[in-house]
């Protein structure tokens, strides 16, 4: 039915065409500090991926509840992102949140056991998968509401600018997200007062069980920043090194201008949108998957690093192997974490008071 | 009769009233091609077509103010509410919006529309996802608002709600969705504004809707078992239009009473309940109206502290024996 | 603080150069039936005006109450695009709604009575200024949320495409309504589903007290289309020729293509935001309201039909007294009508019961 | 002791505040260069500027969101809504962000938020423009809510939430701005979950907040000249937390009680005041909690009608005559 739209484009190193950063990869001979932390963030990706499997093993294995959404596919924007920011830049985002607060310092242990409702968890088990949060390493969350953090996104930026700090807030939503009015508020209101504030779209072109093209009436997300006066643009989220080059320019911008910026991430999630989602026949083909997994965020560096002789072959057993083992035994200590206290339930409600108890 | 699941009944009543008016449509997240988060609209899209099953973006305040629109003109949309939870942020459409044009326009418009999902917890959702929204929609005029607790009741109610010319709140359950019931082939109509006694007694009213009517079933029958009392159990089943006679009449009866719903308890519709419960049968209460209701905490996760929060048959025969005090 | 944003630019002939139908007034001759038109859209702008006069009245005099909004200086818009509307296009508009239900058929008595909370009133006094209907003329209100109605206006067109129609639905709203967030979830859904549905912004550049430029990121609001991929212009809404032209171009390109439009009208209300602005000093100066009024529709059109010999000076004074007259008539003959009867306070609340009664 | 207008007061208490706390800042719509729609931010621009003193587009929810994420990082928002009515939009913002992130974060962060405006009717303001919201906000976890009568609470009480680190709806009324009232000179707090006996009596408690409670006193003043009877009227000031304890006292003084509330009746948070009270007070009444409340109409424009809808001293005395059968 649509008419001026273009067909969601589909994952390849076209997607960076729009970018303004010069093409990575390709041209330019790597230092050796940026290898270095090319194989860091490497190690990241299969740290996050080995997570993710575990906290599917918890869900399976009934340790963990709910809804729960692995970040798997999607690990170069994150990595990328949170990698160029500043330690005090602060960052908020949807339910998809675990590789964020550990890319900012929040041990793996600590986002397992919230996952699984433990005492040890970020929010001491109260808030579970979808709700991470970090005061000490300046991670906002972690929400449930689609669509709904992103003008506190705009507000974090409000706070950066009225104590007149040097921070760029980071807003990380997706693709069905960019449907809820909010986010327009937020667009103008962040505009209008000049808030350093990156609004992030992680498009990986599919919102829960819909297709980017039944539910965005242009899949270009990134023009609905024209009308608000906002600079916008599309870019590659599945090769790292532009991601880096692409965040880092952004930023730079944001932290210059006192602008706010709406950028396009186009990525891919490898995993059904959530552990409970048991038919992706319904909305994409294994071909579809496939295709994308060609451009799999782990490959292509590995690629870059092999082919720049900053790793060999066994490197890529042996960081997978230490993932693995790493992560495997983050679960066993979880799930071996204490429970909640009854009591706690009244808790944390207010700073200073309890709610009335009782049934 | 058939023995259909919750939301086989929920569908059924979907696929007889889409076949039964063309004006009728469905619209709501993931609910064609994803074929529904909880199944109840599976196939409808293979069977209707995007135009009678519509797959929206996620803005829950349009897509009410849409739906509003076409009920305007005349159609008749069923919209899926992925959980209440998210009606939330349609909440002025549908309040300010939908519940109100009739009378702002004297009469002349009428909303025929029905929003339907469920309310409440399921399995740790957490606090986002768990709101149990019908009080809230009870307490504004010019909405109906309905809780059915049986496959049966939720076939004939849907349906009646489908052919009502006033917007409607259908509150399902996630926990009700898997529960099995007869449903008579014959097609039915459950009207509303009935309360239903499911269980006779004479010693004390449990009153409850929605899935609190089951917890409440077994709260009876243990304190029939352990402390030999006789409970009656009302399913209200209907909010607005509220039957209180019926309520009234097994209170009159039993003398004791205890409202029983998974809301927050301060606030929740239950203290309504409550309130006019006293207020008409003051002269026949020997105790004072108890109640149970949800913990007054935003929904935990943990698997512990979530069910802490959400009232079971414990909390029922707890307050039941308190309520009993001098019989018991 | 604003970077990005033009100032809002002035009221002139300027605005309409975007305009994409040619321009009015200054080429060809107009024709006898055309002239004859026109002086009927004269005749509506002094009755609107006068109304309004009237309905100011009403509210002076205590005969009305709450809030009550003024369409003076805005009467061309109105009158043009229902003047260029099909009987059964359906229109739904926000609070300062007098002008449409008129245009569309209904009796200014009847809307004068709604003003004055009368039985006779298209609400039977229930709905008062802001809350005018008209099933019988397809006038779908009337609303008072900002913004909130704009959702209900792609229902319309909604509707429209469901049953096959061959039929419009005209939304006007507000630039202040604009930055509603609901606007643009709206947008993107007719969008996807090609609605036939106008989405017509009369900027009359102030919102209440706050000027456009200190409420929109970028005061060319018609450009928050673009996202959406819907075709969208800011054309001029003083001079009803050009008004005319415009809408009959745009409602035949919606018509023909069964796809959404966005219209930003550039407009001025001559009158304070409502009734009980007091201080139109806290936003505007006299000289903006002067300058603004040298392009009041009613002089520009009046010029016109002088020029083309279609009217005579007398006819002007002719046509204000006729007016006046029957505005005065009007709120006489109003402020004689019954109020509601008590008991009506519980009706129409449902279509087949009442609810609880009593306090 | 200077006498001041309550919107005076509470405009006192914002300027203090502000030139106490830097992280104190005003956002709302028309609040700075147009003074505010009922002139509570009256000069504010002028003498704190567009930084502090917040002029925003017409955008609730995203008002609101902006300022919780504000309060987030540790400043303190004070957001007018020009009336409670449009907090309707910003609900989900509210209830299931601010209010909820103490708790989902297990603590780690806190919401130092105020959303103040007027809630309930004014003069002919239509369906959609006269909500009285407090009963669904005192409903839900996380938010405090409080609602003075008097210009001294508005103020004492405004600094009160200010300082407060957790979100607070402060509820003014349309029909209060005007009332004048003593407040002394020198700075204090008004503590909240203290109600307070504004009228010592010993025949029947009349319980309110906001405007009713001088709806109460006027009733209860008739009460005494026209039937001789003594009527004590509690003004409980604060919903969240509340002081049910005064409320408990008065009644097992009295036996006999009416909870008077401006908001529709059916569902409002009187419920819940008549639901404690019989819960605790049970042995103490001699007659059922009655109440009062607004008719279950979407508020009419006539403003016959209109007056038909709002709860006066008239319905008062009424319904405290029935509750005092046998006495009188
Ligand atoms: C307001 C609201 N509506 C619906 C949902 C249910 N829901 C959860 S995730 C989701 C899809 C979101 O897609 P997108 O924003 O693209 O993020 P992704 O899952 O792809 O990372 C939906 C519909 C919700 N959580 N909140
Ligand atoms: C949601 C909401 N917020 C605030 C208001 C109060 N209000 C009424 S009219 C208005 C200004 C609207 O301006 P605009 O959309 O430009 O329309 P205009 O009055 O200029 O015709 C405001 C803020 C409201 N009615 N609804
Ligand atoms: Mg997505
Ligand atoms: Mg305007």
């Amino acid at each position: 039915m649509r008419r001026n739209g273009k067909g969601a484009s589909f994952l390849s190193t076209k997607e960076s065409k729009k970018s303004k950063s010069k093409p990575s990869a390709s041209n330019g001979k790597p230092t050796r500090k940026e290898l270095e932390q090319l194989v860091e963030d490497l190690r990241w990706m299969y740290r996050i991926r080995e997570f993710e499997d575990q906290s599917m093993r918890a869900f399976r294995n009934g340790l963990a509840g709910g809804y729960l959404h692995v970040y798997t596919g999607m690990e170069a924007v994150a990595i990328g992102w949170i990698g160029e920011k500043r330690e005090d830049d602060p960052v908020i985002a949807a339910y998809r949140d675990h590789a964020y607060p550990m890319l900012m310092g929040v041990s793996p242990y600590e986002v397992m056991c919230e996952i699984m409702g433990r005492r040890d968890g970020t929010s001491k088990g109260k808030g579970g998968s979808m709700h991470l949060y970090s005061a000490e390493k300046h991670f906002f969350g972690g929400w449930g509401i689609v669509g709904g953090h992103t003008a506190m996104g705009a507000g974090l930026a409000f706070a950066i600018k009225y104590r007149g700090e040097d921070r760029v807030a980071l807003c990380f939503y997706g693709d069905g997200a960019a449907n809820a009015g909010i986010v327009y508020e937020a667009m103008n209101m962040a505009s209008l007062w000049d808030l350093p504030v990156v609004f992030l779209i992680e498009n990986n072109q599919v919102a829960m069980g819909t297709r980017l093209e039944y539910h965005a009436a242009d899949p270009e997300l990134h023009k609905r920043a024209v009308g608000f006066g906002i600079e916008h643009e599309r870019v590659d989220g599945m090769d790292v090194i532009q991601v880096r080059k692409d965040a880092a320019r952004i930023l730079d911008y944001v932290r210059k201008n006192q602008r706010p910026y709406v950028v396009e991430v186009m990525t891919y999630r490898f995993a059904g949108h959530g552990a409970a989602d048991h038919d992706q026949s319904l909305y994409r083909s294994k071909e579809e998957v496939e295709q994308a997994k060609k451009r799999d965020p782990i490959l292509l560096l590995s690629q870059y690093l092999l082919k720049h002789g900053a790793i060999e072959e066994s490197d890529l057993e042996q960081m997978q192997k230490e993932a693995e083992k790493e992560m495997a035994e983050v679960y066993e200590k979880a799930s071996a974490a204490p429970k909640p206290d009854p009591h706690e339930v009244y808790e944390d409600v207010y700073t200073d008071m309890q709610p009335e108890e009782g049934h | 009769m058939a023995e259909l699941a919750y939301r086989e009944a929920l569908r059924r009543a979907l696929i007889e009233e889409m076949d039964r008016d063309e004006n009728v449509f469905l619209m709501g997240e993931d609910i064609g091609r994803y074929q529904g988060t909880f199944r109840v609209t599976a196939g409808l899209f293979e069977k209707y077509g995007a135009r009678r099953v519509v797959d929206t973006p996620i803005s829950e305040p349009g897509i009410v103010g849409i739906s509003t629109g076409a009920a305007l003109m005349g159609l008749r949309p069923v919209v899926e509410m992925m959980t209440m939870s998210f009606s939330i942020l349609a909440l002025d459409q549908i309040i300010n919006h939908a519940a109100k044009v009739r009378y702002m326009s004297g009469g002349q418009f009428s909303v025929p529309l029905v929003i339907r999902g469920p309310g409440g917890a399921a399995n740790q959702l957490s606090a986002q996802h768990s709101h149990s929204m019908e009080g809230w929609y009870a307490h504004v005029p010019g909405l109906k608002v309905v809780a059915p607790s049986t496959p049966s009741d939720a076939y004939g109610m849907l349906k009646t709600a489908i052919r009502d010319d006033n917007p409607v709140i259908f509150t399902e359950n996630p926990g009700l969705y898997g529960i099995k019931g007869e449903v008579d082939d014959d097609e039915f109509l459950v009207p509303f504004g009935k309360a239903v006694v499911r269980r006779e007694g004479t010693d004390l009213s449990l009153v409850a809707y929605s899935r609190m009517v089951h917890v409440c079933l077994e709260a009876a029958e243990r304190l029939d078992k352990e402390d030999g009392v006789s409970v009656e159990v009302v399913d209200v089943r209907s909010l607005v239009p509220m039957d209180t006679d019926t309520i009234f009449a097994s209170v009159r009866k039993t003398h004791r009473a205890v409202v029983v719903y998974e809301d927050w308890k301060s606030g929740g519709f239950g203290a309504e309940i409550c309130t006019r419960i006293q207020e008409s049968c003051f002269d026949d209460l020997d105790a004072p109206v108890g109640r149970v209701g949800g913990l007054n905490v935003p929904m935990p996760y943990a698997r512990n502290l979530e069910l802490q929060c959400i009232p079971n048959a414990d909390d029922v025969v707890e307050k039941s024996r308190q309520t009993l005090q001098g019989v018991i």
